[in-house]
This record gives C-alpha cells, structure tokens and sequence, in this order.
C-alpha cells in the first residue's frame, strides 16, 4: 500500500466526500467555531443536548483539507450519545484511532480540530473542562 | 485574477545560468525523499544553503570565534574583521551609501519591528497615517498595525487591482484621511510575485513627509537591488532567504533617521556610557545592534552574498522569470487549475494557484509523496486571502537551483492529485 | 575588594572532568596564536565550540533544512521537529514546568528587552520602581532603566558592599520609595563572578507584587540552573556562551504572565488571525516569535545543551570553582596585582584583577602576544567599575576546556607586563 | 624585533612614562572632553591660540592605555604652531606615521582618541569641520 493510500484510505476519502452530519443546527444548545490559521482549516459545531446533557444531536459545517473535515465527520458520528463530561474527557486518542491513519505533526492539528471546536461547545454551554495543554489562554481555539 | 502570463518566454537555462550545475553546491540535494529525488519548490519560504556558505561559517567558528569588538587578542580582531566585512557585504549588496546604516538583525521581520518601535512610537500620534499594502506579508502588515494602535495613528491598505496589481489611483484619497506619516510595502510579494512601484511609492511618501519602509526579503535574493535607486528610507532583508543561514538579516536605514532615532534594544554594545540616572548611546551601527551579535551568521551571510554575486544577479532574475513563465504556460494547460497573480513578465518565480475542489492541504501531501515540496496556506497574506476570496493557495517558488524538470513533476503531481480527489 | 579566597581547594580537576581530554573536541585549539599554544581565557564573553555542536548545525542544514511550522512536506515536517526537540532540551536544561514557556530569541539581551518592553509598557507607571543591582550588566541594566524612562517609573540600584555582594539590607528602604514591580538581577555577575542570592530577592519581590526578572547568561554555561527552585518569573540565557552557536538564545517566562502580556515583535507567524481593524495573536510560545526562528541555531544550542549535559553540570560547576581558587591563588603571590570580588568558594570561573599602574589595555595586549586571550575594559558593567573606582580591569574566565597550565601562562605573562611596563 | 617591542616600542614607552604637555590649561581658548568607552580611555584637550588660530600652547590630561596617552602626547608636539584649519584637515595617518608601529582596528580607536578630541575642541571653539566619517551625530566625541 502507497503513502498515499495509507493517509487518504478509503473510509477517509468517503466521509470528506459525503461529510455524516453536515449543517448546522438551529436553535442549538452548544455551539463553537475554530479555526487552524496555518492551514486555514474552519470548523463549526452545534449540538443538542438531552437528559444527562447527553448529546443527541450534532452537526457541523466548514471548510479545508480532506483530513479536518473527515475527521470531524467521523467525530460527529462517535460521540452521539455520549455525554457532555465524557466529551470532555475523551482523549484524542479515541478519535485517532477511529481515524486509522499515520499522522505527522503539521496533520494531526488537521485531524483534532474538530474534536476541539466540539470540547470548547460544550465548555461555553456546560462548563465541562478544557484539555489542560491548551493553557489559561484557551478563550478561542486555535489549534497551532 | 487572470491566469495571463508571457507565453513567448521559453525556457533557456543554459544561455543564462547552470542550475544544473548549482545544484551540486547543494547537499540537500543527495537524498531521496519517499524514494524520488527532491524537488523543493519552496525557496520562497526559505532557500537551501550552498556547501560554500555552510563552510564558511564553521571555518570561522573553528578558527576565528571569539566576541566581537571588545577583546584586544588576536581571535576577538580577526572576529570583528569577519563581521564588519559582511556588514560591508550587505552593504554592496544594496548599494547603501555607507556600512555604517546596515544593521544585523535576526531577519526581515525583526528589522520592520526596529523602526515600528523606534521611530514608530516616537514619531506617531492621533491624527497620523501609517500605510500599507493590501498584499503585504504579515511582517510588514502587524507591526505597523501594532504600533498605530499603540500610538493612536491611523491605519490604512492600499487595496489590489483584479491583476494583483497596486491601486495607485486610491493614494489621494488615502491622503485625505491623515498626515501620511509612513508608507510600507514589500518590493516583490511573497504571495504573487508582483512587483511593486516602490520608487513611486517613495516619491509619494516624501511628498507627504512620510518615511517610505520597503519590505526586501522577497526581492533580496532573486534581483540586484539598490536602496538608493529605490529611494527608501528603510529597507529589511533576511539571509535564509537568499543561501544564507537562518538566525540573521538586515536592516538599511538612511543615517540621518537613524541617528535622530531612540534605540530599541538596549543593553550591552549599543551603550556609550552607563549611570544611574541615564545611559547614553553609540554610534551606528552599534547603536542598534544591543548585546552579542549573530556573528557566524553573518559572516554565512557574507559568505552567501559572494555566492549569488559570482552567479549574478541579473542572471538569477532572468532565469527565474523564465521558469515563472514555463510553469505559468503548464498550468494553464489544465482547465481546473486557478492560478493567481500579474503576468509572467511582472513576476518573480513565484506561482501560486488552486486546484478546483481540493484544499491546498491535500495538494501538497499529496506532491510531498512524489518528493516535490510546494507551500499550501495563506503564506502569512490573511489580507490577500480575503481579497482572493480563498482561506488558503498553494504556492510553488523557484530559484537558481530549480530545473525545469522539477516543475513537469508538479505538473504530474497535480494530475495525481485531480484523480485522487476528483 | 578583598584579595581573600579558600587556599584549600587544590586543583584535582583529573577526578571531576578532564579538561584535556575535552579540549580535543574544540577545533580552535589546533591553531597557534603568535607561535604559541592558544590559551583561551575569555570564555566569559563567549565560549569556544565543540565540534558536536557544529557538525550538528552542518547536519541540519544539509538533510533537514526548511522552513518550519507551516510546510506539509517531508522537510519541513523534519525542520519543524528538530526545532522543537530543542525547545525541549532547553526546558529540561532550566527544569522549566512547559516547552511552551521556553522562547527562542537571538541572546540574552533580547529576551530581557522582551520582558521589558512586553510586560513593562503595559505595567509600569509613575509611582512605580524597577530595581536592578550595581553589578548588573548592561543587558539586565539599560533595558529596565530605559523603559523606566519611557513609563514613568523610578529606577533603583540595590547596592554591593565591599566583598561585591548585594547588601540586602537596604531592600526595605527601597521598598518604602515606589510601588516595587519589577527586580532584576544576573545570577551570576560577569565581572567579579559573584553568585547572587535570587532566591531571597525573587521572595522579596514576590512580597511587593513584582515580577522577578533573572539574568541567567552567565550562569547557565556554568552550573544546573532550576528557575522553579530559584523562583523567579523570567530567565534569560544566550547559547554563545554555553557551547553553542551565535544568534540564538531562550526566554523562559511562566505562562500566566506570558500568557496575559502583548506580544513583542510582531509578523509573520506569531498571529491568529490578521485583519484590517484588529490581529490576534497565536499561542505560546508563537506569539513571542515573530518571524522565521534562528532555527539552525537553536538546533546548535540544543546539541550544546547534549554536549554540557553529558559532561555533567555539577562537574563542570566543581572544576571552575578550582580553577578559580588556583588562579586567585597564584594572583596573591603578586603583591602588585589587586583582585576582586568574593572569595572562591563563593564565585564562578571568572578573576577580574589589574596591575598596578598598567592599563588593562595594555595588559591584555602584551598576554596576546604570548597567546594568551583575556579581557580587559569594562566587562558592560560601568555602574560597577565606579563602585570599584576603575575605568576598567583585567578579567580572566575558564571553561571546562581551561586547563591550570593556562592560568600559569598567565601569570607568566603577567611578569612580562610588569617588566615591560614596571 | 618581537611583537612587543614592535607595537611598544621605545619612543612611546617614553611618551607614556613621561607624557609631554601635561596637564590643562587654565583659562583655554578650546577645549574639549572624549572616552573610548569600550576601554575606558579619557582624554581632556585644552588649547590656547594666537593669531590666525594657530595654536600657541596645547595641554591635555586623560587615562588609559599606554597607546592612547602616548598618542596623545606626540600629538600636542606635532599640532603646536598649526592653525586650527590645519588640524581640523589633518589626516589621521599624519599622527600614526609619527607613532609608526602596527595597529590593529581596536587599537586604532586607542591611537586616534587624543585627535578627535583635539579636533573636536577647535570645532565647537571655531567651528572648523569635523571628520566626514563621524557622521552628524557627533555632538559628544565617541570613537567606537
Ligand atoms: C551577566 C550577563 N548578562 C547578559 C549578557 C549579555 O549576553 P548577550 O550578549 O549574549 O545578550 C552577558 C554577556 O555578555 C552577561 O555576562
Ligand atoms: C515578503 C516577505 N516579507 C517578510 C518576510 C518575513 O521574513 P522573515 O521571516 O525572515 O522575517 C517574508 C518571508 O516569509 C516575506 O516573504
């Protein structure tokens, strides 16, 4: 198997190309935006919220590399009935080994932006924590 | 933006410059990258380094190392030496009246901060202009931002054309808003490769009583430059951009301002004398260079400047112009690639473009397997972006060591990428 | 100044580190200087390299070299990862809590102009003081007391009692002045190679609300540094001095002040997002890095840091402490040469002295001829040559690659100075 | 001939240990102060002159290296019966062939302290012109 094909496998290629829970939702119970400025990756999440502050709904809208939007697609679809802790809690592990693919440093912001943009929704609307690394300064994400 | 370029300019490497050749004063060069050869299609961002520079520097740390200026023995002379012959190095380069107005800073960025802050915070107020260009690079957008908002001055772009091109014809209205104290732009933009009418620019900066600050680190390296010609007042470069190492630049600045101007790092070397109750400066150069120096890399950037002299300026830019051109003629071969920028003829070897439907991310990975090195993102030009209505393009750049071939593999490369993603 | 010093400690540097051995990897000692062996005893002002170090540099730049940060490709990927792995190193050499708190700058006196300008423009007014010490070098000096001027703010200098240690006892009066915000000291004096007590000043200061600013350029080449044990909010160090290259240093700051301070240079890379009204700014340690980072350099001064470590700082520590008891011991024999500063079990590898009657100047002229490097003048330090009532004085430093033959050398040497000059 | 006795060679030993017009004059129709400051060199110049602005006596008082006060001293010899135009010309190499020994760039600075001092007394005494290569900043006389 190719380089290429190790990055780009088909299961990422489809979810860039039929994204799963695309568009936003209105009216929403969490949302947030973020962005990658090096890349110029955009990335919006809302999400409706149910007992527990279980996640019910979630959809997402934006733009950039195959990887950002594959991933967030494949994200949308792995925390639909977890709650807002267990979000917040979740490593970034869990989503990259969904995502299956060798990542390089520069990528890997790519893969977890969406997973940010999702844990800083639920941090304005439930007060669930933020990942320690990102620092006292995390009012907005930035993934750099 | 059009896709127009010079169509007639074909690829004659040979009558000019041997990149062929070039390329064996590259060590970067002997490695394979997944299997094939590097193509670096990113000098822009920063060059490779000649073997003849890498060894002049460590020549120097194995034989000549010592603090500069102060020492009395004989390694501390030889030390000095070197650097004040780069410092004259930098000055032939761009023909500045005197080497005492060449001032080592770590690159292009840093010099642009020097006189934001030093004659920037002194200079300016409410009621000012500071003005930029609507295709500057962040490093000479933000600090004119930075310091006009910190001194209350107003801040101003001069929008682009539809060919990427300066509107001259905003400058009045511009000058209506405010006492136009300062004028920056780049002389050849990163993003494009458009060159702009800094002699014009000056011209109407001085009318205005303005400082004109030219941004040199993308003409630097690849044309002859001459302050003087240029008419500016100050003019930024940085070395890795032009064979040179990372860690070190230059700043020109006319004396006469120079000297009127507060410092702005202060500490050891730029003193004349030290008390309680206030300190004095020293004279230029020295006055602006506060604490130890980027010795080595100055002495590497003398080293580089030798280098692209012997070759030749002139040739540089001619053969640069005709890889632009050939690159320029390939791309417009296939119908869902958008490239941007003025034609072949009012360009530097910089190409950048979109392919339809693919983010510029995934072009360049997907090149990086075939070995081809390009730049995917906003190449610190948010602006610019904006203006082209894109979060992001791919660039491709070019220099002395670019080959043809190089550019029929990126050509190759973007059909992968159009199956691929298609 | 007292001439005192521990007579006991003899010189048994074969059971702590072989300097001998060791000068084997610095390739400047292989030349000879006016016909004799170089004895270089100048490392204070900046050090000589080991050849680890450069050909980690070379290395770098022909199999890894690229701009960093925003490349997709291979290189820069490569580029990107070097660079960081220094930060690391240079976080584990100060034991800083987070590489994110470590920031790349050119020297020493960069990163405290950075603090200075970053922290103090933003938090200094009338009414409030910025204290530094009398044996303050001009980079810890002039940076403090410039930005005192610009804000308004007062300036005080805790002053040195006659073994060249901070008299302490005059804190509180200082306190009773201003509202103290800023304290500002070298860990270890260049000069007379004092050792200052930062932990108590840094609880001083922290009782006032200040920030406590530590000048570590002399004593990071020198001795474990711990800023979380000293306590102080920021740290300076310049890779010149510590084995490694030119043009490249580190600022460690703790993330809560960084994190709430300006930025300082602004540019190209060091922003969020860039537009006409307003830019915002990336996160640490990006936002202190504006522009392309000396990156070669850091990656040389992550390779000294290798080099150092592996010797051992602890080592390196204890065999300077015996050079310099040997020296200040040999000194005393010579009823015509004054030595100050503290007594050897209280200093660093460095001996500052003068002849009776023979400038500086001369002195270390006449050592050059028998190869012999020192520094005469006035070390940056001009509020302490007042203190001294000197216009400036010999200094002779030593490094792991000092061997006692070179001290004897010198004091051979400093007979013919006063034959000469007698 | 070694090194040493090449740069110290007899003559300026003599100047150093025993410096000809010592001391300032009191009153002096110019007069002036400057430092090397990377070495701590001071050099005072007082000047009386006669008609035509040619001077009559000339003393000058400093501290420093053996080559700047020796410099110093064989200069108040050559510059007595020159008018002040004279000395404002003088070229730098008048006085270093008169020391006639090797010098190195930091050296030089040590060499030309006494006459840029001299030079600038009669310059804010009788305006004549200062070096070119001071620039226009050299209100204070720095030699760096
Ligand atoms: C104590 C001290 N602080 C600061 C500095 C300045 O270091 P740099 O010139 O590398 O900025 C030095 C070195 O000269 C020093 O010895
Ligand atoms: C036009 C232009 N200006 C300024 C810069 C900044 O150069 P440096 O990062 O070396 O300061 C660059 C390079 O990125 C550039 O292309």
């Amino acid at each position: 198997m190719g380089e290429f094909e190790q990055l780009y496998r088909e299961l990422i290629l489809d979810h860039y190309k039929s994204p799963r829970n695309h568009g936003l939702l209105d009216p929403a119970d969490a949302s947030a935006e973020g962005q990658n400025p090096l890349c110029g990756d955009e990335i919006a999440v809302t999400v409706r919220l149910g007992a527990d502050d279980r996640i019910e709904e979630v959809g997402f809208d934006g733009r950039g590399c195959a990887i950002s939007q594959a991933a967030t697609s494949m994200l949308t679809d792995l925390v639909k009935g977890k709650t807002a802790q267990e979000v917040a809690e979740m490593p970034k592990d869990d989503l990259l080994d969904e995502l299956g693919i060798p990542l390089t440093p520069v990528r890997l912001k790519c893969a977890i932006l969406g997973l940010g943009v999702l844990k800083l929704a639920l941090h304005k609307a439930r007060g669930t924590p933020l990942p320690e690394e990102w620092g006292t300064s995390a009012r907005d994400l930035v993934l750099e | 933006m059009s896709r127009e370029y010079d169509a007639d300019v074909a690829v004659t490497a040979k009558t000019t410059l041997d990149a062929q050749r070039l390329r064996a004063d590259f060590p970067i060069f002997e490695q394979t990258f997944h299997g094939k050869p590097l193509a670096f299609l990113d000098s822009a961002a920063s060059s490779q380094k000649p073997r003849q520079m890498l060894e002049a520097m460590t020549h120097f740390y194995e034989t000549s190392y010592a603090n500069v200026h102060r020492g009395v023995y004989q390694l501390a002379e030889r030390a000095t030496e070197a650097l004040e012959l780069s410092r004259e190095k930098v000055r032939a380069l761009l023909n500045a009246p005197s080497a005492r107005e060449v001032i080592f800073v770590r690159n292009a960025t840093e010099g642009i901060n020097l006189v934001a802050y030093a004659w920037g915070l002194s200079n300016l107020g409410p009621g000012d202009l500071v003005v930029v260009t609507e295709l500057e690079h962040h490093s000479n957008f933000v600090p004119w931002q930075y310091i006009a908002h910190r001194t209350g001055a107003g801040f101003r772009m001069i929008p682009l054309d539809d060919h990427g091109q300066l509107r001259l014809d905003e400058l009045d209205s511009i000058a209506r808003e405010g006492n136009v104290k300062v004028v920056a732009t780049g002389v050849v933009s990163n993003s494009l490769g458009t060159m702009n009418p800094v002699d014009r620019l000056a011209a109407w900066a001085h009318e205005h009583g303005a400082i004109m600050v030219a941004d040199g680190a993308q003409s630097a390296p690849h044309m002859k430059m001459d302050v003087q010609a240029l008419g500016c007042d100050f003019v930024a470069i940085s070395a890795h951009k032009m064979c040179g190492p990372s860690g070190v630049g230059a700043l020109w600045g006319k004396a006469e301002l120079l000297e009127r101007m507060e410092p702005f790092l202060t500490g050891g070397h730029m003193i004349r004398s030290v008390g309680v109750d206030d300190s004095t400066w020293g004279e230029l150069p020295h006055k602006f260079e506060a604490g130890t120096a980027p010795m080595a890399e100055a002495v590497g950037f003398g080293a580089a400047i030798d280098y692209l002299t012997e070759i030749g300026f002139d040739a540089i830019e001619r053969y640069e112009h005709e890889l632009a051109a050939y690159a320029l003629d390939k791309l417009a071969e296939l119908p869902w690639v958008t490239s941007y920028g003025p034609p072949a003829d009012r360009r530097a070897g910089i190409v950048s473009f979109n392919v339809d439907g693919v983010h510029p991310h995934d072009v360049a990975q997907v090149l990086d397997f075939e070995g081809i090195a390009i730049r995917a993102g906003h190449h610190c030009c948010q602006p610019l972006m904006r203006k082209l209505g894109v979060a992001a393009t791919n660039r491709a750049s070019f220099y002395l060591y670019t080959i043809p071939d190089e550019i029929d593999r990126l050509v190759d490369g973007l059909h992968k990428v159009r199956k691929a993603f298609g």
